[in-house]
């Protein structure tokens, strides 16, 4: 790095590609988030990386003036684990889709998740595959109508935060596309020493136009969406109504909030520390849970482990090296 | 304790083959490569074979549990585990009936008549006690209640009748171990530290050792069994070790970083019979070997692709299904021109096959099996101690060329061990990477390297100013930018196929590896085949004919000038444990008349086999004629 | 099927292969288990069809007197959902292993739970590598010594069942190789109408001997297991202990019983068809929770999907053939 | 509204190849399209050629941007889409500057004026306009403000300016359909169906059709332009419809499975250029098809061979990489001798490479890209129509010989359309498959069946009496349980490759297309390059040339015979798109010298590129050599 640094901006972090996404995708607010958001973290282009599957989204490494790779379909986590265990000075970011993620790729995001290798992996979730022109993705509804279900999908969906949980995830938030918290929560996760995972909802205006009207329309959106916070009551974005828990049944309710209504006081407060309530709050039927809905601080990261029993063994072994090593054990003279 | 042997005349053999066989449960490897350190260490060359039982531990007793151990030494330099063994160990009824076809006639025959019970010869599925019947008449036979006589052995150490009777292999090698003069004292060594923890277990198997030891001393053997001596082998002088061919790849991988100054990656997921790389390896922590154990085949190449290009050697390994996961992987690495090696230790196809045997045929596979036109650097180690060579020269090429490289070995050698010269670390060539660094004006991350190599630059992520993107996509030859321009493709296309073929001039041009250009019959050989073919091809030219032998380490691309090579010969003969693989390769290539001999069977090739085969060949000394297997 | 079934007996699921595991391997237990249960639900032979990977545990089929297909390391789900969505009357088995289900294989899984294809899926849990000599698996603990991870490894485990629920998985029961439970559980998975994934603890005395010995322990044992029934207050099996929930900070306590302890009013009361609550179970701190942690009912099947959607559509196109089709659209004559 | 043309007076033309250009959202897949059927209901021959821009829609306007659509029509059987095109039409800068290059020489050029404006330019990377600078000269011109016509004509409907604007296409269609003298009619009914629920925008686009139409017959056109017509081809008497590609197979495999008698199974993961093959499944579900949208291209192999296990035909497609993910399941399907169907829609490759570009480099990924000794059947398709009748004899093959076939098509001949020939259902001949019911007694897995071909018998899950168990380890060649013999693997390895070479003896023998057997040349093609090739031939042997053309549709096993009829020829020519992939497979098996000519551009060889190269390599008719292409 050099002595001075001049103070970057987001047009440092732009590369001369023209972005090539559909008028109107939701990528460009991604892009533009993350664009925006590097210069704040310190971060330089020399010792940014991104690495993504295929995809629509995994076109984004392209558009960024950092260090890049456009991998295959579903394995990018694995490509970055590689990365960042050998270079754990490079602060390695990992882009996928729904179905690079989720589809081909669960298995590997599942297993980057629960060894906690120190990456931020930004799941843009558009409940479609875009590239290859529409058909139904892990996340789309049932009875989505797509070429490959001209009779609407029978498979019932996966929820993305969920199966993050489920592997044991060590950060997990939720976010979408045009919000104006997304640079905080990418922050929040960049901020996480381990791997953070950020499903962003994302609209792609070609296959699968307003699937999140409900949750990201300026007007009715708020009152479907639930910011947590640490430490403070769910409350809608609206204002309006709030999330309590029947402990008996251990149901949630979406409940009226102020005159009339239930006081914030008996609502259900967030602790993001604790698992149990992050997955009550993965999959709520009237609002969307959004920001980090968990986040376990002290979990021993992948990369340092790997290192620490690298430095321990060379350590211990004090100077052999090669020579000594071929010389271990029986040899003899002829 | 003294562990001199007696000073008795021995019978002087030029070479011995012993098979060591017994349950899975017996400890016959743990007695073979105790043995193989004795016998190195006593200066014989040698060579060795274990052979497992399929995978899972059988039901004790039965014949697919019975675990085999061969070794071949001599006074002479030798390269295969030998044919037909001289003395067979067998510690049951099933270890028996599996490797009796095999012994010599008027060989020697061990076995424990202990374990000869009426349930073990039914699960061996023997009728009648070939003891008792006249079957085993041709051998010379040594019946040894060694059961018994092991706890007797033992009793003073109270371990109860399991423990006690687990001794019996050390009772049987410390008998061995007298029959060819073999020094019991590093095997004393070995079970102190072994079991330091528990002294009295390594006391009671000394005392089953010493036991055997003066059996062999003292008991009043029958007048057929002759005692042993094989004079050491005419090795040229250095420093000597055992080395199996895992433990060589690993360790070659480990010098080939260091050569190229680079730090060594190794990402697999464990399959036989590659696994013991990846423990290998992951011993090697203290010199800074990062091992990863991942989830399954793909990740753990893809991890090794992107340690590769963050500047690490990257390097993945597993056998023949797992190449197989590995191919759309290895075309990105191949589209992106990084460094990468990937060992493939050949086992029994196709699917999951024999996965505890060997075979040579994934030779297909490492040179055509991706999509694409996906051209690679594949190599072949011919013995254990080479792997060490060609995994160093598999960093080299990955290095240097900026493409991926397949190393070839198989079950055979990943498993078998020969006594190795340690090389001087020191006198290695080193062939240290420089990464580009600038200028950043006019960089492009395909930018060539003036060194005729036609390799691209690397670059390490975190360089200043060298931002880049790289991906499967095709990349326009100048900026590296994505390109779907047609004449673009077409020339990369070619670009990377005249990459790899470039190699062929930085490699041995092809050359006999015994016998003079031109002549009768050429016996082309590659991988673990080396050993056979060699002997095989001396034992026929000491009959006079005009037959050479030429072995492969470069199987992609071919070396130069091994079609005028092949072209001096009447006929060409490929001995392959495969369907006729590189055979067909070299037709298509060179266009000449090679001709297939197929063993498949998960088992070496036989010296034996191989002269006879060589013999009918030149016997019939007809035109050539392409082979029936070839035809279409 | 004969019109006459003859009454079928554990003997007659019984292969004439002898069974290869190592003496003392749970994995007999669990053969005898399901050999047992088979004719008490009226299976017969020629309608089952065990479907393995690779692993000793994937070895079962051939050991079972019925159809068996050992396929290839990992993939099991994949072919039993090709098998069960075309021929929907045969009653599919899937066995798998710690490695061959959640190491290479965790992507089938996940996809095949959250489909809710009706299978029983039978996941032999012995935290290792068995067949490969002994690896540490995804679910080893941390720490585990062996061959790949001399100085022990360092991934953090997921948890079978958790891994499940984060898939949406619709039935989730645990067990362990020697229980004289295990018939039962496997009953209750036979009878749920979608995919069913039981976990079984199993020992492997060669590489990993007594890893679950503090719960399987004859003696001991009863103290760590938590064997849930749904509508009952959560007792660990010596009777001793229970699981009481503190509403406020979500978690679960282990609280003593009787005398001078809580009673069993106080305690927790398992609802399998509450989602929250097998997730809450599935990794406890002090005991093993055991049984079935959570059952959805009435969620729609995979295959019976695939089935209606094709009578569906054979249903409105009346007779519509191969002929018809070549012919549809534009055609002309010359 | 009358779609009867006036009656003028029209230049007849033996063929024309139109090229219809725009950017992504001008809708010109739709326009030309259109065009296709019309012209098809004229009973003219035809071939088209959709030119997609890579995957992602790029920013308007861009050349990266460019959607092409190209169509050959003619009155005599014709093959391909045609090499420079006769008409080009540009609906905006970008369009005109990727097509321009193509166009013939005194070519009809129609461009969009409205589209010319200095930001479109700009993106093009025009740094002129051309239609103010001299570039256009050479070509018989038309430029036309289409974007201001067609919002006169659809003001009416008061669509708002963008959807006013995107009915441009149609009006240039109409203008299109008056000078080739099509018939408006199918074109109008197709757009009152697909916008039966916004007949506004029916009726603006049948509008602006009808308007393009109108300005054909009253404008006043320069006098370069002339009015075409192509009188119908001789093309055998029958009911014809277009078909592509995918569409084809998706046929043959229903025609195919039902001609067995059994189920159809689908699996596949969306993957350009398969992905239609997958679509078009799906909407068959009325004829019973199960189509599955797996979660990897693994798990939709697996799928498929679960179904094949249980008794359907299981078929699984793909491309290229997803081919190279299938590898370790294929190995698995020829172990245990089940059906399966893999069709493999090629594109440019290695790795992600060219995805929607055609490519023909999975050819030694067919045949060899699996572990072990795996051999299975490979097929190829040479045109749209032919995929029909390969997509049925796969699954023939398959099911009669209990192997696993590959079906290669490529992304030219599933995108490509042609009018096809319906045939008669009732006429293809059935081979139904008879399932394995008993007896009981003395049943193994693996017994064979008595009809000669190896194949192993095939056994429904849910026959009693008949249970067994099947998987990837060797086994017994009798009992089919698990066997570790040596002996029975090479036997096994043997009988699997034995089996699938027998093939050969159950496909027509090798035979020339064209020509007469011995001669100067042959050209040996396979699969979609079949046009071009028949075609460059015939002009050559106009010239009176000893030239044939050999097109292979059994890539594996080759078909009996070929050997010889290679022989008879001075120079045998290999024309593909890849880096030799057939060449080096035939002179491997054949041991004859083919020599490749490799277009690896993403796009199908020209008939005169291929025309110039048999020239020239008659030309020099100096005796045969091998080209330095193939050099080891
Ligand atoms: C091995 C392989 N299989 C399939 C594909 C085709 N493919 C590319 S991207 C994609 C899915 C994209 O969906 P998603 O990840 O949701 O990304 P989006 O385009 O929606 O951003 C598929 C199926 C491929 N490139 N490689
Ligand atoms: C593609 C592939 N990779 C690796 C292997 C080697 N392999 C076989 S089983 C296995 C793991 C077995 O572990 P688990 O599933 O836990 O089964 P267990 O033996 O413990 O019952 C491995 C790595 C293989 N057969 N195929
Ligand atoms: S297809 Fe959808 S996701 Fe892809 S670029 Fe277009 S709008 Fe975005
Ligand atoms: S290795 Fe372990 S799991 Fe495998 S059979 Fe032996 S005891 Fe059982
Ligand atoms: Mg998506
Ligand atoms: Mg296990």
């Amino acid at each position: 790095m050099t002595e001075n640094p001049r103070k970057l901006t987001r047009k440092d972090f732009a590369s001369d590609q023209e972005v090539r996404w559909c008028p109107g995708c939701g990528d460009y607010a991604i892009l533009a988030a993350i664009q925006r958001t590097l210069p704040k973290l310190g971060a330089t282009t020399e010792n940014t990386v991104f690495v993504s599957g295929i995809g629509c989204s995994s076109r984004f490494p392209y558009y960024m003036n950092t260090y890049g790779f456009h991998t295959i379909h579903g394995r990018a986590p694995t490509f970055a684990t590689g990365l960042k265990i050998t270079r754990p000075e490079l602060d390695v970011w990992v882009i996928t889709g729904d179905g690079d993620g989720l589809s081909i790729g669960g298995n590997h995001l599942l297993h980057v998740l629960r060894r906690n290798v120190n990456l931020q992996i930004i799941l843009f979730n558009n409940q479609i595959y875009g590239l290859t022109k529409g058909q139904y993705s892990p996340t789309s509804d049932v009875g989505q109508v797509s070429p490959s279900t001209p009779l609407g999908s029978i498979d019932q969906p996966v929820v993305p935060v969920r199966v993050a949980l489920g592997a044991n995830a060590k950060f997990v938030a939720r976010g979408y596309d045009v919000s104006k918290k997304l640079p905080e929560l990418l922050e929040q996760a960049h901020a996480f020493p381990g791997a953070a995972l950020v499903e962003v909802l994302q609209n792609c205006p070609v296959f699968n136009d307003g699937v999140f009207d409900l949750i990201t329309d300026r007007k009715k959106g708020p009152q479907h969406q639930l910011w947590v916070e640490h430490g403070k009551p769910m409350i809608t974005a609206d204002g309006k109504k709030g999330l309590r828990l029947d402990p008996k049944t251990m149901q949630l309710e979406l409940v009226e909030l102020g005159e009339g209504g239930v006081s914030e006081d008996e609502l259900f407060v967030h602790d993001e520390t604790n698992r149990s309530i992050a997955w009550m709050l993965s999959d709520l039927p009237e609002v969307k849970a959004l920001g980090v809905l968990y986040r376990e601080p002290d979990a021993p990261v992948y990369d340092d482990g790997v290192r620490a029993q690298v430095e321990m063994a060379q350590e211990k072994a004090g100077g052999s090296d090669l020579a000594a090593l071929l010389r271990s054990g029986h040899t003899w003279e002829v | 304790m003294s562990t001199a042997t007696k000073d008795v005349k021995r019978e002087e053999l030029e070479s011995v083959v012993i098979r060591f066989a017994g349950d899975s449960g017996d400890g016959m490897q743990l007695t073979g490569s105790q043995f193989t350190s004795a016998t190195a260490m006593m200066g014989n060359d040698l060579a060795t074979f274990p052979d497992f039982p399929a995978e899972i531990r059988a039901p004790a007793g039965t014949t697919y549990g019975v675990s085999g151990f061969q070794i071949h030494f001599a006074d002479h330099d030798i390269l295969t585990p030998g044919d037909a063994p001289d003395v067979l160990v067998a510690m049951n009824p099933a270890a028996l009936k599996v490797n009796l076809p095999t012994l010599k006639k008027g060989g020697l025959l061990i076995v424990n008549t202990d374990a000869f019970t009426k349930n073990n010869l039914k699960k061996a599925g023997y009728e009648s006690n070939p003891l008792e019947d006249d079957s085993l008449a041709p051998y010379r036979l040594l019946a040894l209640e060694i059961t018994r006589m092991t706890r007797a052995a033992v009793t003073e150490f109270n371990l109860g009748a399991k423990a006690a009777d687990r001794s019996k292999n050390m009772w049987t090698l410390g008998l061995m171990f007298w029959l060819f003069g073999r020094d019991r004292q590093p095997t004393v060594d070995w079970l102190k530290k072994k079991f330091a923890k528990k002294p009295e277990i390594a006391e009671a198997n000394i005392a089953a050792l010493n036991a055997g030891h003066i059996y062999g001393e003292t008991a009043e053997l029958p007048s057929t069994v002759g005692v042993y001596q094989v004079p050491s082998a005419d090795l040229p002088p250095g420093t000597y070790r055992n080395i199996d061919g895992n433990q060589a790849t690993a360790w070659g991988l480990v010098a080939g970083a260091q050569l190229a100054g680079l730090p060594l990656f190794y990402g697999s997921y464990p399959i036989t019979p590659a696994s013991s790389l990846l423990h290998n390896l992951a011993k090697l922590k203290h010199l800074g070997v990062v091992t990863f154990q991942a989830e399954d085949e793909i990740a753990a190449v893809c991890a090794a692709i992107g340690a590769s290009f963050g500047g690490s050697v990257g390097v993945t390994g597993t056998s023949g299904p797992g190449v197989a996961l590995k191919g759309e992987a290895i075309g990105l690495a191949i589209a992106t021109e990084l460094p990468l090696v990937i060992c493939d230790v050949q086992r029994g196809g196709p699917s999951t096959g024999l996965p505890t045997k060997t075979e040579q045929s994934d030779l297909f596979q490492a040179v055509y099996g991706r999509n694409g036109d996906a051209p690679l650097v594949v190599l072949a180690a011919a013995t254990p101690g080479d792997c060490f060579y060609m995994a160093i020269e598999a960093v080299r090429l990955a290095t240097k060329y900026m493409t991926p490289v397949m190393l070839l070995t198989d079950g055979y050698i990943a498993n078998g061990a020969e006594p190795w010269p340690i090389p001087d670390v020191s006198k290695l060539e080193p062939f240290p990477v420089k990464f580009h660094e600038g200028p950043s004006e006019g960089f492009q991350p395909f930018l060539r390297r003036d060194d005729g190599t036609h390799a691209r630059v690397w670059v390490k992520p975190g360089t200043p100013g060298l931002e880049h993107r790289i991906g499967g996509l095709e990349k326009a030859a100048d900026s590296g930018n994505i390109s779907y321009d047609p004449d673009n493709h077409h020339a990369m296309t070619k670009l990377r196929a005249e990459k790899v073929r470039g190699v062929a001039d930085d490699v041995p041009a092809a050359s006999l590896d015994q016998g003079e250009a031109g002549g009768e019959l050429l016996v082309v050989g590659w991988g673990s085949t080396y050993g056979s073919i060699k002997q095989a091809v001396e034992r026929v030219r000491k009959g006079g004919r005009k037959v050479a032998h030429l072995h492969l380490r470069n199987i992609w691309p071919l070396p130069n000038g091994l079609k005028e090579l092949l072209e001096g010969f009447d006929q060409v003969m490929v001995p392959e444990m495969n369907d006729g693989q590189l055979a067909r390769l070299l037709r298509g290539e060179l266009l000449v008349d090679a001709v297939p001999f197929s063993k498949i069977a998960g088992q070496p090739f036989r010296i034996s086999e191989l002269v006879t085969e060589i013999e009918r060949r030149l016997g019939d000394a007809a035109p050539r004629e392409s082979s029936p297997e070839v035809r279409a």
